[in-house]
Order: C-alpha cells, then structure tokens, then sequence
C-alpha cells in the first residue's frame, strides 16, 4: 500500500527477510489510516537495526543515542503536546541500555506511543544475547548459552503500571496494525512489544517458532491488571494482544502550564518584564 | 570598618537560619555584606560554619580573618576544627549554661548562655534568634532590626512562635548589652542605597539567569551543589512558564534536555561533577546532530563522590574534552553573582545561535555565597533563531560559517532530521567519505570567527608588571588580595573557551605571570600552554575543599612580587 | 546487643531518630547470629544517607558511586564466591539511578542480599522525591506534588522473578531480622525492600504511618507468584514479609570456572604455558 | 614483488571468508601478507571491500594502490565508490554473467561468471570459492594451495558442500588461467620461515595480551569496533580460567569490573568511545579508590554514533581528560599487531602495580588489520601486587611513593575498604582538609617516578633533519610511507601518558617535525604542547573514516621535507 509516509530511492540497510520490513510497512499503513500528518510525527529511535527505522519513512526523526530513545520522546512531547511521538528501537536498545529510561518512562506516563522490535538478540552488533534472548541461546558471547531469565517486558511493564501494555508478532500485519492504532490513539504511555523475527543472527526464534509459539488471548479483560500479570507470565505459548489498559492523567496533562493551553513552548512569549521583576523582588526580602 | 563574623556549629543547629536572616538584616540596615558556608554533607550533626562579613564598603570574599566567632554548641570541637581562622585577637563565643569565661588552646572563651535563654523564651530551637539579637547587639544595630527580620521569618508560622523568638531575640541582644567584653560597637555608616541593593545566592543568579537567556525547560537529577539551581527554577514554575523535571538519572536530563531544544524549548541541565560524567555521551549527541544545550556544571572536589559539599575548580579541561569524537563547545566561568546571571543568560543566546553545547562553570563557592550589590545585567528580548522551514528542508546544510538554520518540528513545511550517526545535509545516515569530511570541517568550523562574547578583564594596574590570572569564582577573592599592590594587575577570564583573543597579549606584557587555581594540576594554566603556547608562569594552588582566603592569595602574591617564587 | 560488627568511636552522620539506626542494628544481631565472620563479608554501597551504612560495620565495604552498587558486588561475588556479600543502599540509589542494574542484576540471580532503606524520599540531598515516593508528596522540587505512579519494587521484583522478595518496616526489630536471616541464607538475589522513616525530610510516612498502614502478611503462599503479585499490588495496608522465593541456580554457580572448585579467582594460577599454546596454535589455522 | 588486492561486495556476500581464506593460504604458501577491510554498519548489502596485500617482503600497512580489484558484484556502484583508488593499470574484474570486457569510466572491465561458476558448482553462495580459485590462479600458486584451504573451512560442514567448493574453486581457478588477460603470474619468492608465522589481527592480539596480562575477568557491552577482544575472550573462557559476561550496559561494565578487583580478579573492558563515555564516573571512581583497572578503548569516528565500524584517533585528549576530578592514569597506543599484545599485557602490571587505571587505546584499522608476523613478546608471569593484609590494614596508607600495598577481602586478617568518598588512610569517610590534601597529594605522586615503560622508539635515520610523530594504529602506515626517505626518521609512541621521556629530545634535535594523526583537531600536538611546551610542528590529518594510505603520507612527508610545508 502507497502511503504519505513513503520515501524514493532509498537504501534500506536490513538484511531481506528481516521482520524489520513488515513493522515498517505495518507502521505506515496504521498512521495513514490514522490520517497523521508526517509533518506533525515525529519518529524517536536509538541505535540498532530497529532502531533505524525512523530513516526509512517521511517523518520528523531523532535518531539519538543507543538506549536513550525515551527520555528524548518525553522532552519532545512535553515541549510541544500537539506533536504525535512515537518511539521505535530493538529490544537492547529499550530493555538493555535504556532499561531505566523504560522503567521510569513508564511511571511518567508520556503520551507517547512505543514500538520495540523484539528479535531476542543484538542484530547491528552481530548477534549478542539480548535481554529478551531465551535461556540456552548460544552466541560468540555466550559461547555456553545465556544463562539470565529473560527480561518479561509485558510483565515488567505491568508492575510498572504502564497504562497501555500489548504484545504482537510482526508475522500478522492486519492485528499488528490494529493493536498499533490503538496505542496511538491512546492517550498515555503505550508500550508495544512486537515479536520480529531476524533471519541473520536468530535460528531460534524463528517466523515459523513464533507463529507455532503464540496466540492471541481471547475473552481478556483488558482492565484487570492481575489477570494481565497472569498472562504475561504465560510462556508456551506465548498471548498476543492487549494485555492492560488504564485511563491515567498523562505527563503533560499534569503540567500547570499546559492546564489552560496546548501551546508549545516555543510558541511562549519570553516576557522580560516578568523577569525584571523577579530581580526587583530580590531587593526586599 | 569591617567586621567577620564566623557561626558554627551542627547542621540542624539553626545556622541557616541565622544565614539567612542576619544578612537581611544588615542591608536593611545599610551595611554591606557578605556570606558564605562551608558545611559537611550531612543533614544533622557535624561541623558546619558560615562566615559573615559586614563593611561600610562592598565586601565580596571569602577571607581567613576572624573578628567574632558565635558557637551555636557548646561543643569545643567546631574550635578546635577552625582553629587556624581564629588569632589571638578573636572574640570566641560559645554557647555554655553559665555566662562566665573560659580558656581553650590559649584563647579566652566568652561563655553565653544561648540554648539557656531560648529556652526561658519558649524553646530550645529559637537559639537562632537569640544570636540574632546578639549580632545585631554586637553591631549595635537598634533592636528594631532584628524585631522585624523575626516578624517577616517567623510570624507566618502561626501559633506563639513569633512572640517568642522575640523575646529570643530580645533576650540576646540585652545579654550582650549588659556584658562589657562583648560591647564591640564599631562604628559602621550606614549607606541608605545599600538598602536597595539585591542580595541573592550564587544558585538564584544562575536560576534567573537562565530565565533571562529565555529557558523553558530543566531536566535534572539532583546533586550538590548544583540543586540549588534547580529549585529555584522549580519555585519559579509556580509563575513562569518553564517545565521542571527530576529525571531518574543523569543520562535521562540531558536526553530529554536534548528532546526539548529539538522541539523548540530552551533547555538547561543543571549537575555536578559526576553527574556530568554520566551525561558525555549525550555531550558528544549534542555535538553531532548541532544541538544546542546548556550545562551548568557546578563543581565539587572529586574524584568520584569526593567532597560533596565543598568547592573546587578542576573539571575545566574534563568539560573542554569530554565527549568522543571531535565537535565544539563553549565554556563560561563566571566570576561573582553578577556573572552567574549574565554568563548564565549569555550561555543559551551562544548556545542557540552556535548550536554548540555551553558550560556554565560554577563551583560550591559561588553557589553558596551571598553578598549585595547595585543591579544586574538588562534583561534582553530573546532572540529566536529557530527558522520556519519549508519543504525539502536540509537541517545540516553546509553553510560558510558552518552553521545551518536550525528548524523544529511540527513549525513549517520541512521535516528536521536528526541523527547521531554521520549524516548528509538531510539529516540521513551516510557513509559516504566525502560527506563525512566535510561534515567534521562544517561542525569544527562554527566558532572559526566566534568573537569575543566575554573578552579576558583586566582589573588593576594597567602598567602592570606582574599579572595575575584566574578564572570562574577566585575572581573577588584575588582582586581583594592584590588591591593595594602597586604594579599588579588582575586578569580574570570567564571565558575559558574559545579563550577570549585579548589574553595573549596581557599576557605577554607582564614580567611575571602568577596563575590562581582552585585545583592541583593547574588546568588554566595547562589550557594555556596549550592554546597560546605560553609557558611562563607561576601557579597557586589550593585543594582542600576550602576556597582560597583573601590572605593566602595575599600572602603569596607578596612572595611572588619580592621574587620570591 | 553488642556485636563482633560494632566499632568504636564512630560518628554516626544520622539524624536523631532515623530508621537507618534500627536497620543499621537489626542487621549487626542478624549478621551476629548467623555467625558470619567480618573479615569475610563485604557490604557493598552506593551514595545518600543509607549508603553510609557500610561505614559504621566492622567489615570489608565498597562505598562505591550512587546507584552503582550492583554491578560491583555481582563482580564481587564472581571473583570470590566464597565472600558474603550485601548491598545496602537507600531507594534512590537502587530504583531510581541504579533502576537499570536493579533489573538486569535480578534476571543474574547474583547470590547476593540487596537490603533497601526505603524512606520514599532523597535524604541526603535534602528531600527531593524518590522514585517511591508517594503521588503527591511535595518537595523543593515537586512543587506541585509528585505526579508520577511510584515504583513498586516488590512488583518489579516479581515480573523479573527475583528469587527472593520480602518487605520490611524498621519498626519492627524482630520481624525484619527474621527476613533478613532468611535473605542471607538464601541462595541467590534476595531483595528486601525496607520501610525507614526519614523524620527530617519526609512528613508524610512516618513511623506512625508505616505502622497504621502496613501489615504482615498471614497464609500466603511463597511460592505462587501470581499471589505475590496481587499481594504485590495492595497499597492500603501495605503488606509486609516474604512475598516470594524460588530455588534457582545462581549466576556463580553456573560459570564454567566453579563447577569443579569455588576456588576465588585470585587465587588461581596464571599458567604461562597455556597462552604460549595458545599463540602458538596461531601458527596453524 | 608485490601485490595488491582488493575485493570488493556487498556484505553477505562472502568477502569475510575470503578475507579469512586467502591470507592463510599466501601464508602456507611462504608469502607474506597484510589485510585490511573497510566496511559499512549493516549486516546485509551496501558496499564493503578488503584489502590484501602480497609480498616477498613483510607487508604492514594499508595502501592506496589495487593491482587488481575483485568485485563479488556485478553492481559497478562499488567501482564508483572506490574510483579514487583504482588507476588506469589496475585489473578490473566484476562478477557477471558473460565472460567478456566492458569499459567503466574509463576503464577496462573484465567479466568473469562469478556467481555463474559457484551455481555451476551448487549453490551461488559458493563465490567464494570461485573468488578464492582466481586469487589463487592469478597469483600463480598451485591448485593444491587453494584445494587444502576449502578442506579446511569446509570439509567439516557436512552434505556436499566440501566437494561442491571445491569444485568452484577450480572452476575460478580455471576461469583465469584459461582467460590470458588476467594471468598475472607475478613471480613471488616464497619464504619458508613465513610459514610458521602467526597470522591474527589486532583484536586477537588484544585479548591474546590480556591473558598474558593476567585478565581473568571481562565485563562489557559489545560495540564495534571493541567486540572482538570480548568474543575472543569468551572463546577463550572455553578453556582458560576467565569469566566473562556481558553487562546490561557500560556503566554496570565498568562498576563490575572494578568489583572484581577488589575481590582480587584482574580485570578488562572493552569497549568503544560512546561506550567510553558512559563509564568515565566509574574511570574517576578507580581514580578515588585507587583501583586498577584496564579499558581497551577502540577508536571510532564521533562524535555520538558517527560512523561505528570505521576508524579515527580522535579520543586520545578525552581518555586523557576524562572523568572530574583530579587524579593519575596511563595511557598505552600500540601500533600494530605484535605491540596490541604486549600493550596489553603491560597495561594489566602497569595497573596492578600502580593501582591506576590504565588505557589501551586501538581502533578499527587496528582491530581489523591482519598480516603474518615472526612472534609476540615472551609471556611472563604474572607477579601478583596483592598483599596479605594484617589487622588494622589501612587500604590508603600514605607512603612516599603515594603507592600503598593493596589488599583484598578474605585474604589476610584486615578490612579492606574502600570509599568514593574523601576517605582516611583506613578508607574511612573523612571531610578533614588536612586528609583531603594529603590524599590528593598521595594519589598525584603516583606516576612521578614512571619509568618510561615504553619510550619513545625512533625509527629510521638517526641524523634525522625531519622527524616525523606518530602514536598508535598509524605506525606501520608512516614507517613504510617514508622509508626510502633521506634525512627522515619516524618518531613512534607506544605511551602516550605519562609521555616517554626520551620524546622531548627527539623533538628538539629535529629541524622540522611533523604530527600524523588519524584526527581532525591535531590531539597529539596538542598534548605535546602542554606537556612538553613544544609548539613548533606541522600537522598531517585524516578524518574521513578510513586510515591513511601509505602513499599520502608519502606525498605530504615529500612536501614537508621540500619545505612546501
Ligand atoms: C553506548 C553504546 N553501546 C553500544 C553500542 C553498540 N550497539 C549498537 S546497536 C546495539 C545492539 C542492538 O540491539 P537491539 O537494540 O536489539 O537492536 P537490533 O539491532 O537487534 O534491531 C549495540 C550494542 C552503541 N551504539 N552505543
Ligand atoms: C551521579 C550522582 N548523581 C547524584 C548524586 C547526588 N546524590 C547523592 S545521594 C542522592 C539521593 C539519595 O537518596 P537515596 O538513595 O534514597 O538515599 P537516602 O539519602 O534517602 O538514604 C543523590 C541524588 C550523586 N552522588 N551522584
Ligand atoms: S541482522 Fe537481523 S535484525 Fe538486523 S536486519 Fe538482518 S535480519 Fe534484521
Ligand atoms: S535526612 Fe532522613 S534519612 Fe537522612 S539521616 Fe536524616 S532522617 Fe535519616
Ligand atoms: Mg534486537
Ligand atoms: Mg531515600
């Protein structure tokens, strides 16, 4: 499908058959339906193979630094409300080097939407372990296998409270989409965690391993966030799907000076007469 | 007339108090003052001191010099401690339930019952302003002084305590009337202008500073003695339209910091030592996508936790060369509380219309002192340089003087690309040779023809032939040390980087060059061999967590003047 | 009680009146009893006021960098398993600038005792909001009163399947050193988050409000992690105890160098003859 | 006689093996070898190429000139992106599906069937193998020489897939001698002796040198182009007592890592500038508690993500400046594969014996480049600077060397214990000055008696006029770049902190000197400055991504020794 969000004579860096390319195109078709404006989206990402994804669609972008993603999307959003802010990364790069901006973005509640590509393994770097990699998955790193429980990102996210947790695999376009629209549309921090396959450096975690390993949950209730820990922690097979949402006041709804406006910032006048007279105040005490 | 008064005693004791108020005090009185504290990094306990100086002319430094020294303990520890500030002819006052003499390590001790009376006034805690009343008795300010600094402090606080602190109050300054040693009454004139004078912190001239410069957004996580800042902005967002936020880290604040001036704000973070350390790379961010940013980098004695609580000047060539890869950055050092708020201003116009990183190098000194003075710098309009961008927008274009306009999100018809790896004009990745060259030419170029934002001061003697150099925070303290040499003359720099073009040659007229560093390795001078290749100098040096005392810099400088050194 | 732990002649930096004297104590008697030796245990800590915990212990201690503790003491116990080791540190240092070791060294199973002084509150920087603060709570800095969804530690925990998670109140001398016998007898990362009052900067939790607003909990199964979590998720009362514990193998004791011997490593021989195998093998492909 | 190689793809498409082939091969067959590759940050596609150069003489450094260049594409986009490199004699051969010639800018293009011939075998992917069967055939070696290289590598795979490589190697092989353009039958002197050489690259060598070092602890988080010193470390843990684990992130790396020698554990990380910055709190953390520690810091081009698997030598001031505070570190720059090994390894005793943390400051062209070399430095024993501790062990005891005997927990009958903070002799919190200032003192005295571990080395004529400096991955490159050169000596450095002593009379005997350095800012003639005071030199600078070649090292040094410099 052509979308407003598609780029000519680009050079796409992942490698074919990559899991990359269906979030990618998954993605532009979810914002074109969702009638978003590129001039008005901006694609935060880190660093990976995910993570370049922000390079391949017609958006505002900040490629920032591995792991640092989201406390670059929670200055943005905050700086300028009426943006969409979406963040797109790799698993390493959100749960391993990011994992604190994760946590406490969470706590925060942005209204920003999140994407991570969950391949189970550092891609870029060349196939390292990542967080979500399975125990046993052996790589020139972890020559005798990972010995680490996996980082449950679903659950993680659940203790956290994140207002809009949900999981997906890259392999279904039409559920991915949908569950991404959602998460745009609401108003809060979204997490999705979406299964990727990669062809490269993954053997385990496979298109076939994930579409035989998952299913969607049926009859959840999205507002019962015991019954979402539940799930979370199920693991053969693994749910797909919206785990919990919670309708929460967002980071910038609580900020005083966005009670009375949506004004962005830069659009705020610097008044010096404001100033002047916080320094005479300063010659009474 | 001049007059040091050192308090001490345990943190929770109720020197802040005393900080606070008696300063106040003393300008409204038409005095001039000036204070800062050195304390431990405790909430309770230990040994802190606050020094006092008052003068009928202005007073900015920190000196050894001890007139009166007020103990709010009775303990002899908080002596013995600042014992090598105290001579012979010191007036000791410490805290005892007798009102009798006393001799310690060869000096006499006056006794005052302090914690006695505030407790016939009500309660222990209003100590404070028992010594309250006894400083303005000492100073023999009319009793109405202190009576209305207790109402202004006190009387909103409900209930029987402002009655009784001034009776407190009262209490103290009627024992020191009736006790004859301690009838110092100098007679100080009061100057009526000094009464519309500012009197404000080292931390509140950077935080409205900052305000000045247009910031609207500070992510930060706290850390002395850099907090200060932060709250104050965080007390300013009650009316000012400005985003305060504690982040979980370091690397979150600047990111976020960095986020902000991507979507338009005017974005501060403000940290120590080492939590600057943990926001190089981010540094490093800012320097290859070209984004502006504001540090204020208030330092503290290192390495790691160190000191945390005192002053030191040696993260200078740490923030000139932190960060991989090679980008450019400007640092200012401010030298008193007027340039804490002008540099601070000044920091977020350069770093706007550079599109570099810029320090505000500051210290625990200048953070915590406090004196009064006329007037700040005007506040100016802020410039906006942000451009409305139209479509096929290139946010790196290769411009002559390197800089490239700089457009944002969501405000024109373009699309601002940024990214950390190496990029074309666009803002996307390449890997192309070429491109990459000039990029790093592009980015290395942008302060080529940087001129002079704060050229090097040259205070004194301008036929000089001995010179003096120091930066950031020694500024007072050095030019009070040398002010009655003759052939001396002081240069201060606030500008440490680019260095400002007119040092070179100041510092080639002089005979003898004589660097003042609060830090062992001698960093200003280091950064001077190497920008100017000037070898020829002298240092001072002090690295103990104290700033330097007028009278070392004093002392030495003579040495250094007689050939000495 | 007196204790082979005490020192003399220390100047103990605390307010009158702080938690971190009866945890400071508890943990003495705890150490006591179970007859550990000084010169074999190392409490490892970060920065702020339950930091300088180590301090005022007859013990080997690394007083290391706010929110760093962690790390240190995983490499700790690697190189000499046979050490005992205990983190303490306050609740900024572990959730808030340490969050991101907090998570990853859970998934380790380090066998190693994390004890939190959790007084929701940053003490040593004179009472900014911790990570634990409650919503609301207003400081220097959160004019406005905290706006972000405290940590949960106890949840966070649990979606990380730490191995060992208790809760505690300093209030009560018995009970918490029960907890803490337990978590030092438990092989692999015990965590004990502790309630502490902090009587200068934080008003709102005091000892009589941890008192009226905790409990212990009764019948509850340690195994289930389930009904950890939704123990996890009370807020009024507060539970307090061993919400769960789970037998796995630590992170020593799977590396490949102690399975046969737990000799520390410094006390292993460098064997010249094997690298000059090795280089010569290089010889050869 | 020599040969120059280059060959050329997109990644994925086997040039790795090939890399990794065909040296091995030249070195069983007596000839000396070099190679290096240049490649794009993706795992699939884009255009990479690696340069293998043959000789009958050693061969060390990366050249500009390709006698012959083999394009595993059949996309004449990698031609274009490496025109600059290709003159008019060069042999151009591209993979396509006819046999015949075609011109390219210019130039002539042999066709051969690359792809063809491997699908003609069993499977594309064999190009590899065709590659490896020309190579061989256009260097005139025996089929035998390429046949045993494919057993090797492929006989233990399984299925047919040995057979079926074989079968495409001979089919290259055939390919060339049958095609009379392209057989250029250079007649090499084979060299037994190189036979037994060892063949490794750079990161090999740096994990080789760890474990002479003594490392049996690394803990980091993989970035190029540092990886490969963790993977060959975690191959080795196989069997050597070494543990090895990846960290949730650099900070976790380095903090680990300085637990692991409290405990007693020698310990590495490795990582790359971004990497870097985010441990440089930790780096002031050994500083203050004096723990040694040892950082492989691969050099890539910044700033932030800039361009990850390529090469610059642009960190040396950061490594050199980093972390606040004020404290003693070494920095050690080896300069090709024998010296990345013992660096190594003397980085771990420096560190130990010093309690300092020492840098081993690589990059990618050292990490990726391979060539054959006679043997590395002797290994010698570790000699373990820990000691017993006794009751009342004072971790800090003030000594004249500032070096106090390091003890360990669980080992003798002491406390050892160590403190971020200022601490007293027994590691305990301390806010004394008079502590403060010896300790500062104590931990400044560190390196003042540094025995020049490595000095300066002087290479070529002794009665230089011109001296050339370099430091680093640049050594080979310079030394062969002006061997032929009269008048001329190189002036290499191994240590580049504390300089070598030695350096400062090299430099002043010279008439000119000039700096090579792969960076854009000239750090190295910037350190010198300061440290030296010398200022008079000229700087020769590369910043693009990719190293120098031998030969515009060659023209500029021309230039400069002409005086057009
Ligand atoms: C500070 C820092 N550390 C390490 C790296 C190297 N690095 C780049 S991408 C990456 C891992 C990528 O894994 P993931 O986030 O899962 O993305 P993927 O490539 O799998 O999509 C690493 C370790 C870096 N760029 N910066
Ligand atoms: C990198 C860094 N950032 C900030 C600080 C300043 N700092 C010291 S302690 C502390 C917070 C302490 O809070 P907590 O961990 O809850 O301990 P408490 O004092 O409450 O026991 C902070 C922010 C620091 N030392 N290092
Ligand atoms: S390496 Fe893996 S994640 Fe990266 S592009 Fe290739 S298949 Fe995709
Ligand atoms: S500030 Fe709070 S936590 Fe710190 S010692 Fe005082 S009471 Fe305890
Ligand atoms: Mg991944
Ligand atoms: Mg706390």
């Amino acid at each position: 499908m052509a979308t407003r969000f598609d780029l000519e004579n680009i050079d796409i860096a992942w490698c074919p058959g990559c899991g990359n390319y269906s979030i990618h195109n998954i993605l532009k078709a979810a914002l074109e339906e969702l009638d978003i404006d590129p001039k008005n989206l901006v694609i935060v990402s880190g660093i990976g193979q995910a993570a370049k994804a922000p390079q391949y669609i017609r958006c505002n972008y900040f490629n920032g630094l591995h792991g640092r993603s989201l406390p670059v999307a929670v200055g943005i959003k905050a700086s300028n409300p009426n943006l969409t802010v979406i963040v797109e990364s790799g698993d390493g790069c959100m749960y391993g080097e990011g994992g604190n901006h994760f946590v406490h973005a969470i706590r925060r509640n942005s209204n920003i939407t999140v994407i991570v590509h969950n391949n189970m393994v550092y891609g870029l770097t060349k196939g390292q372990a990542s967080p979500t990699s399975q125990r046993g998955f052996t790589t020139s790193v972890q020559v005798a296998g990972v010995l680490n429980e996996p980082f449950n990102p679903i659950a993680v996210a659940l203790s956290l409270k994140c207002s809009f947790v949900a999981r997906a695999f890259c392999g279904d376009i039409q559920q991915t989409k949908e569950i991404i629209k959602r998460a745009i549309l609401h108003e809060g921090f979204a997490l999705i965690d979406i299964f990727q396959p990669c062809v490269t450096f993954n053997k385990i975690n496979t298109y076939k391993w994930f579409k035989e390993n998952t299913y969607y949950m049926k009859d959840h209730d999205e507002t019962d966030i015991r019954k979402a820990f539940e799930r979370a922690l199920e693991e053969s097979p693994l749910p797909l799907g919206v785990f919990y949402v919670e309708k929460r006041p967002t980071f910038e709804s609580q900020q005083r000076i966005y009670k009375n406006s949506l004004e962005p910032l830069f659009k705020r006048k610097h008044s010096v007469e404001q100033i002047m007279n916080l320094i005479e105040s300063k010659r009474r005490w | 007339m001049e007059l040091s008064i050192l308090i001490c005693g345990e943190a929770g004791q109720g020197i802040q108090t005393i900080e606070y108020l008696f300063p106040n005090v003393l300008k409204d009185s038409g005095l001039n003052v000036y204070s800062y504290k050195e304390y431990m990094s405790r909430v309770r306990g230990g040994s802190n001191s606050t020094l006092i100086r008052v003068s009928d002319r202005p007073v900015r430094a920190f000196c050894r010099k001890v007139d009166v020294l007020v103990s709010l303990s009775s303990q002899t520890t908080h002596l013995s401690r600042l014992s090598d500030r105290i001579d012979s002819d010191a007036i000791i006052i410490l805290d005892s339930d007798s009102n009798t003499k006393l001799y310690h390590n060869g000096k006499i001790i006056h006794q005052v019952p302090i914690s006695k009376l505030a407790l016939q006034a009500g309660n222990k805690v209003y100590s404070n302003s028992v010594v309250l009343g006894m400083l303005c008795s000492i100073l023999n300010l009319p009793f109405e002084n202190a009576l209305s600094a207790i109402e202004k402090w006190f009387c909103n606080k409900g209930g029987n305590i402002c009655e009784e602190n001034k009776i407190a109050a009262k209490l103290g300054y009627e024992n020191i009337s009736t006790n004859s040693d301690l009838r110092i009454r100098k007679d100080f004139n009061s100057d009526p202008r000094v009464k519309e004078h500012l009197l404000i912190n080292g931390a509140e001239a950077v935080a409205i500073g900052a305000l000045a410069g247009g910031c609207n957004f500070v992510s930060s996580y706290p850390m002395s003695p850099s907090t200060g800042v932060l709250t104050n902005l965080a007390a300013y967002s009650r009316e000012f339209d400005i985003i305060v936020e504690q982040a979980e880290d370091e690397i979150s604040a600047i990111n976020m910091a960095l986020g902000a001036w991507y979507a338009g704000a005017r974005a501060l973070v403000t940290t120590s030592g080492g939590g600057f350390a943990l926001m190089v790379e981010a540094l490093s961010l800012a320097g290859a996508i070209e984004s502006p940013i504001v540090i204020h980098l208030a330092q503290r004695p290192g390495p790691a936790t160190g000191l945390p609580t005192r002053t030191e000047q040696a993260d200078l060539l740490f923030a000139l060369f932190s960060g991989h890869g090679e980008f450019e950055r400007v640092i200012l050092a401010p030298g008193n509380i007027e340039q804490a708020f002008s540099c601070t201003a000044k920091a977020f116009e350069i770093s706007d219309k550079y599109q570099v990183p810029v320090f505000v190098l500051t210290d625990q000194y200048l953070m915590d002192t406090i004196y009064n003075f006329d007037s700040l710098k005007k506040v100016e309009p802020c410039f906006n340089h942000v451009v409305k961008t139209t479509d096929n927008y290139k946010r790196y274009e290769i411009t002559q003087d390197g800089i490239s306009p700089r457009g944002i999100p969501g405000f024109g018809d373009g699309l601002v690309c940024v990214d950390s790896d190496e990029h074309d004009e666009f803002g996307r990745i390449t890997e192309n040779f070429t491109i990459r060259k000039k990029m790093v030419e592009k980015r290395l170029r942008k302060l080529k023809d940087f001129s002079d934002e704060v050229p090097a001061e040259l205070i004194g003697n301008e036929d000089y032939r001995y010179l003096i150099l120091c930066f950031g925070s020694t500024r007072e303290i050095v030019v009070e040390a040398v002010k009655d040499f003759d052939e001396v003359a002081v240069v201060h720099l606030q500008q440490i980087h680019p260095l400002p073009s007119n040092l070179s040659r100041y510092l080639r007229m002089a005979q003898k060059v004589l660097i003042v560093e609060s830090n062992a390795t001698s960093q200003l001078g280091k950064l001077i061999k190497m920008d100017l290749g000037f070898n020829n100098f002298e240092t001072l040096n002090k690295y103990n967590g104290l700033p330097f005392y007028v009278e070392e810099v004093r002392d030495f400088a003579k040495r250094f003047v007689k050939g000495e050194i």
